[in-house]
């Protein structure tokens, strides 16, 4: 667990994962009790095609510190291709965040299959340990209109 | 015979087999252009009956050709207009045959932003009563005032890495198009943005976004933005953006605008020349073109018969090194 | 009561001494160098303030903000049961909007009756408007030049007129005389900081307001205005015309001081959620829309119509012959395809060679 | 200084138009397979009670998060104890609104726009014409004019849907054609099996009904291409545009004559109508 202490605040990262391979490979590493940093939040989608890029970058204006972006290896797709689209989609749309002012390295997109469950570890691991590194990140003012929204639950606002 | 003229009687003779030609006429002040539809002999008398002539050929009337489709229709396009073309060409968005491209070398078109900046200091463009090109000069009276400035100075920055003078594309073609000069795109907009630290660039766009008056206008002028009256913008499902004024939301869109187009733009700029704030929306576009171009070395708008490189893929990617993690 | 000065050294002492009681707001230069866009924002000591070129937006939003809350609210249960909670945010602070030119002070003057319940003959008054309205002081800033769009006069309006101003500021070479229009105009003039302002430089403000007004030319009789575009209503032809170029965009109405449509939508998280009254445009296709897909405005023309129709018919048909428009040319000036409304309204009625466009076409 | 100009007042004790009611639904009755009603009621007891309206004024019901939409109130101000909407499910507010069970919350900003010209409709025969939800305004007005049934003539309602599924009310209709003091007649596009009544487009049957034009109104609504030949056959049948009445639907946010949407020339759906002669419509821009 590289630069990872029990004390350290634990940071926002969205990961999208596809349902065939890197879903069942974070399974098949939390079946196989490995040691992982908790700062992923998962969610599953059919493919890393239906990965819009346009998640990512909402994801990271709303509040998220970095994203992840996981699906089957390229010719391992379970609909053939969609990873082959995500692979350019995915690679383009990285050139946007620095542009931005976003770090590069707030997001990754990387290929797990279902039984590659160390491998999983392992970026999960790296790629908590980047963001870590890279400390929280900012994020753009929301309307203030909504300001109370995020005061917590039970709290009427102004 | 001047250009103009040229291009004058090309419409007429195009005007009887198509529904209407779509040209540039006056706009509101001498400055000023304006998409004319000519659909008479009569209307072809004001087509570039403006001070600025062919160099206030501004618009990209690329744009109105989507929601015309169905009808054919003759359009006059300077040559970045034409990749406009050809890229709705590419992506089955107009039919070739519905369109009669009238193309003329293009020396460039005015930057109504860059004028107004090269007047003195407290000026605008809206005080201009008066204007004339004489010869690599434009010669500008504001009331009693005259005031030279050099054309080349006031030329849109997309004119100065032009590929295309001439038309890509093109039915008929008024004069001989010029050889294409060999320019290279240095990204010297966006090297100027990424001088600045991370931390000042999401400050830029904080800034200039928070401009945004949401009105949309870079979207309607942009030629390859075919949702039109369907724009996820305006859908609550999904739930994109709010209606709220803020900076997040604003830029969301622009983020939005640009990843559509990301490997479909050209470049023309209608967008950021549409805002009426004044936000320089097209550095996000010219990003994603950059980007392209670096990984599948794609230019849009070049060949009809190309497919975006976003709707295709190559089992192994030639520009693509993935992140190792062993 | 005599006119005030303050010269422009000692003008962001006293805008500040206005803070105090005032959330003041004046046209700044947001952009990168001396030439950037120029829009109105809350005053700060060290901001760009620019009164030399005239703002790409309107003030309207210092009075209607571009969103709003209207309602907050909490869902979710209580005791075992649905609950609801609605909560109305509090009055917002008072406001002083510094040198915004005439025509958009002018501009509230239309909002006022609508907002004021005239559709429901007062039964349902816009409180969230009226309250605003009411905390903001307008100092309004007579134009010294007047650009190729504007056409205030058209209109009832002017360049140094005081209609809708509670102060008229007149720029001088030295700073800014003030003169007092309403009694709500005392409250921004009362401080220390303000001289009395001199004959000559009365005489010399009133220079200034006779040369920009001579600068406007003469403009057309557009009483015919209600009458002609209801004329015109069913001429799909002469509507293509019009709006054949235009982009369906909303810079016009989001620009135009006078154009008060707005938009409700809720957002929420979790429990918590807030109604949001949000600027809206009749040029955008969703205004209309209706869930079973119908929509009586289906295309550009369709819009267009009602964006002209609404100004220079509906609205005055409604309202004592006023037209809905100020003149402030803004929706000409940043329009992307030059849609000129003025010459649409001059087409209708049937006015050939304005003078003011017709120079203006020639150069 | 003369203060030529008077600013409209602020008035902190004015009701506030845009917040609404908050309700609790009573009871949800499933009409159709998508239309369904809601029985609601105002949580503050005082202001039901108080709560008045006009047969034909419409409501923005409020899905907190999610949106308002306009339905027509179609329980009648003659019985008080709850409000009643129905609605079709179509777009967002409405899907979620048939989620909502008895016993959720609602908001409810009513009563909104003008009603029914029932006081001039009074000594008159008068024939309802209703087509699918269009028969929720419909519904409103029937039941007031029943519970002032010596202040009208004759009454007749002709009632049509695609199919006998698609027919709402029906409890009412039930009670209805029990009674010897209204004519009802029911109508189907098509055969069904078990189907007792008429078969055949409205402005069929109501050709073939032929109530007779005379001191009578017609008030109607329903989808637009069923008005369209609601109108020729009425007039075939002698009724002139004073004598028909309907109301219409259009896009409405604040209800009150201010968020600009709803705009025909120079009225305004959410005030000057729903409610509208043809006569008026006539008078009225080509815009529907």
């Amino acid at each position: 667990m590289p630069e990872l202490t029990e004390n350290t605040k634990e940071l926002r990262i969205v990961g999208f994962l596809c349902n065939w391979c890197s879903y069942g490979g974070a399974d098949t590493a939390g079946v196989g009790r490995f040691i992982q940093p908790t700062d992923l939040r998962i969610i599953r989608l059919p493919c890393s095609g239906r990965v819009n890029p346009l998640f990512i970058i909402k994801a990271l204006m709303s509040g998220a510190d970095g994203v992840l972006v996981s699906g089957c290896h390229p010719r391992d797709c379970h609909y053939a291709e969609g990873n082959f689209y995500a692979r350019r989609r995915l690679e383009v749309f990285k050139h946007l965040l620095p542009v931005l002012g976003i770090d590069r390295r707030r997001f990754e997109y990387t290929w797990v299959s279902a039984s590659e469950g160390p491998r999983w570890q392992k970026v999960v691991t790296d790629f908590t340990a980047q963001i870590h590194a890279l400390g929280p990140a900012k994020f753009f003012a929301d309307a203030p209109e909504l300001d109370f929204l995020k005061a917590g639950e039970g709290v009427m606002q102004p | 015979m001047a250009i103009h003229e040229q291009l004058k009687k090309i419409i007429l003779d195009t005007l009887p087999g198509v529904e209407c030609v779509i040209g540039w006429g006056p706009g509101q002040d001498a400055l000023h252009g304006s998409p004319v539809f000519m659909r008479k002999p009569e209307d072809v008398d004001s087509f570039m009956d403006t001070p600025l002539g062919a160099f206030g050929a501004v618009n990209n009337l690329a744009l109105f050709l989507p929601e015309l489709s169905g009808k054919k229709v003759g359009v006059v396009v300077k040559g970045c207009d034409s990749r406009s073309i050809v890229q709705l060409v590419a992506e089955k968005l107009i039919k070739r045959e519905e369109v009669v491209i009238i193309g003329f070398p293009c020396e460039g078109a005015a930057d109504l932003t860059k004028i107004e900046k090269a007047l003195p200091e407290g000026r605008e463009a809206g005080e201009v009563t008066g204007a004339a090109i004489v010869g690599e000069t434009l010669k500008l009276s504001l009331g009693s005032e005259e005031i030279s400035l050099g054309l080349a100075d006031i030329k849109a920055d997309k004119c100065t890495r032009c590929k295309t003078p001439g038309a890509v594309i093109s039915d008929a073609f008024a004069g001989i198009a010029g050889k294409a000069p060999e320019v290279r795109d240095e990204y010297a907009d966006l090297a100027a943005l990424e001088a600045m630290s991370l931390d000042e660039r999401f400050k830029f766009w904080e800034r200039e976004m928070s401009r945004c008056i949401r009105c949309y206008a870079c979207r309607n002028a942009c030629p390859l933005c075919v949702c039109r009256d369907h724009c996820v913008a305006g859908s609550r499902s999904p739930h994109w953006i709010t209606q709220t004024d803020s900076t997040r939301d604003k830029l969301m869109f622009q983020i939005i605008h640009a990843t559509h187009l990301a490997g479909r733009c050209t470049g023309c700029g209608e967008c950021q020349r549409a805002c009426p704030a004044g936000i320089p929306v097209l550095l996000l576009k010219r990003t994603f073109n950059r980007g392209v171009a670096e990984i599948f070395g794609y230019d849009a708008g070049m060949d009809t018969e190309a497919t975006p490189p976003l709707l295709t893929f190559q089992v192994e990617e030639a520009h693509i090194k993935e992140r190792e993690w062993q | 009561m005599s006119n005030k000065f303050i010269s422009h050294e000692k003008l962001r002492d006293w805008l500040e001494d206005l803070s105090a009681r005032f959330e003041v707001w004046a046209p700044v230069n947001t952009g990168q160098d001396a030439k950037g866009v120029v829009v109105y924002r809350p005053f700060v000591r060290d901001g760009a303030l620019e009164f030399a070129r005239k703002p790409v937006e309107s003030a309207k939003h210092t009075v209607f903000p571009r969103s709003e809350t209207l309602v907050n609210f909490k869902t979710g249960a209580k005791d075992g049961k649905p609950a609801l909670e609605l909560h109305v945010p509090e009055d917002p602070p008072a406001r002083a909007v510094f040198g915004l030119p005439s025509c958009d002070a002018r501009g509230f003057q239309i909002f006022d009756p609508v907002y004021n319940g005239s559709g429901t003959q007062g039964l349902a008054r816009d409180n969230y408007y009226l309250r605003r309205r009411n905390a903001t002081v307008l100092i309004v800033k007579a134009c010294s030049k007047v650009l190729n769009t504007c056409f205030c006069n058209w209109v009832g309006g002017g360049p140094a007129c005081t209609e809708g101003a509670d102060v008229l500021a007149t720029e001088l070479p030295d700073g800014f005389i003030l003169a007092q229009v309403t009694a709500r105009g005392e409250a921004a003039l009362g401080s220390a900081l303000l001289a009395p302002a001199s004959d000559s430089q009365e005489k010399q403000a009133r220079k200034l307001h006779e040369e920009a007004g001579a600068a406007l030319c003469a403009p057309p009789d557009l009483s015919a205005s209600v009458s002609a575009l209801r004329g015109k209503f069913d001429d799909s032809a002469f509507w293509e015309a019009e709006a054949s170029k235009c982009l369906s965009c909303g810079a016009c109405t989001y620009l135009c001081p006078t154009c008060y449509c707005f938009n409700i939508t809720d957002e929420a998280r979790g429990v918590l959620g807030a109604r949001i009254r949000s600027w809206d445009a009749c040029m955008l296709p969703l205004f209309t829309m209706e869930a079973s897909g119908h929509n009586p405005r289906t295309g550009k023309i369709q819009r267009l119509r009602n964006r002209i129709g609404h100004k220079f018919s509906y609205y005055p048909s409604l309202h004592n012959g006023r037209i809905a428009c100020c003149g402030c040319g803004r929706c000409i000036k940043s329009c992307p395809s030059s849609v000129d409304i003025r010459r649409i309204v001059t087409d209708a009625i049937g006015i050939t060679g304005t003078a003011g466009l017709k120079e203006q076409k020639n150069g | 200084m003369a203060d030529a100009y008077t600013l409209p007042a602020y008035d902190p004790g004015q009701r506030n138009p845009y917040l609404p009611y908050a309700a609790t639904i009573l009871e949800v009755i499933t009409e159709t397979y998508n239309i369904k009603s809601f029985r609601i009621r105002l949580d503050d007891e005082k202001a039901h009670r108080e709560f008045a309206f006009e047969p034909g004024q419409v409501g923005q019901l409020s899905l907190f998060g999610v949106g308002e939409s306009t339905f027509v109130i179609n329980s009648s101000p003659t019985r008080k104890e709850y409000l009643q909407f129905s609605a079709m499910r179509a777009g967002e507010v409405t899907t979620a609104l048939h989620g909502l069970q008895a016993g959720d919350k609602i908001g409810v900003r009513a009563p909104l726009g003008n009603h029914f010209p029932y006081k001039d409709m009074q000594g008159k025969d008068i024939i309802f014409i209703g087509g699918g939800i269009g028969m929720a305004p419909l519904r409103t007005l029937l039941l007031f004019m029943l519970d002032n049934r010596k202040d009208y003539g004759g009454i007749t309602v002709l009632y049509g849907a695609k199919s006998p599924e698609d027919l709402s009310f029906m409890y009412d209709f039930k009670e209805w054609m029990a009674r010897d003091d209204i004519k009802v007649v029911l109508t189907i596009d098509k055969e069904a099996p078990g189907w007792e009544h008429k078969v055949g487009l409205i402005p069929n049957v109501l050709t073939e009904l032929d109530p007779g034009a005379d001191n009578a109104v017609a008030v109607t609504c329903g989808p637009p291409i069923m008005i369209k030949f609601v109108l020729q056959a009425l007039k075939k049948l002698g009724f002139n545009d004073e004598q028909i009445v309907t109301t219409l639907e259009k896009r409405m946010k604040c209800g009150i004559g201010i968020c600009g949407r709803c705009n025909i020339g120079d009225k305004y759906v959410c005030i000057d109508g729903p409610v509208f002669t043809q006569a008026q419509l006539n008078k009225m821009a080509n815009e529907m």
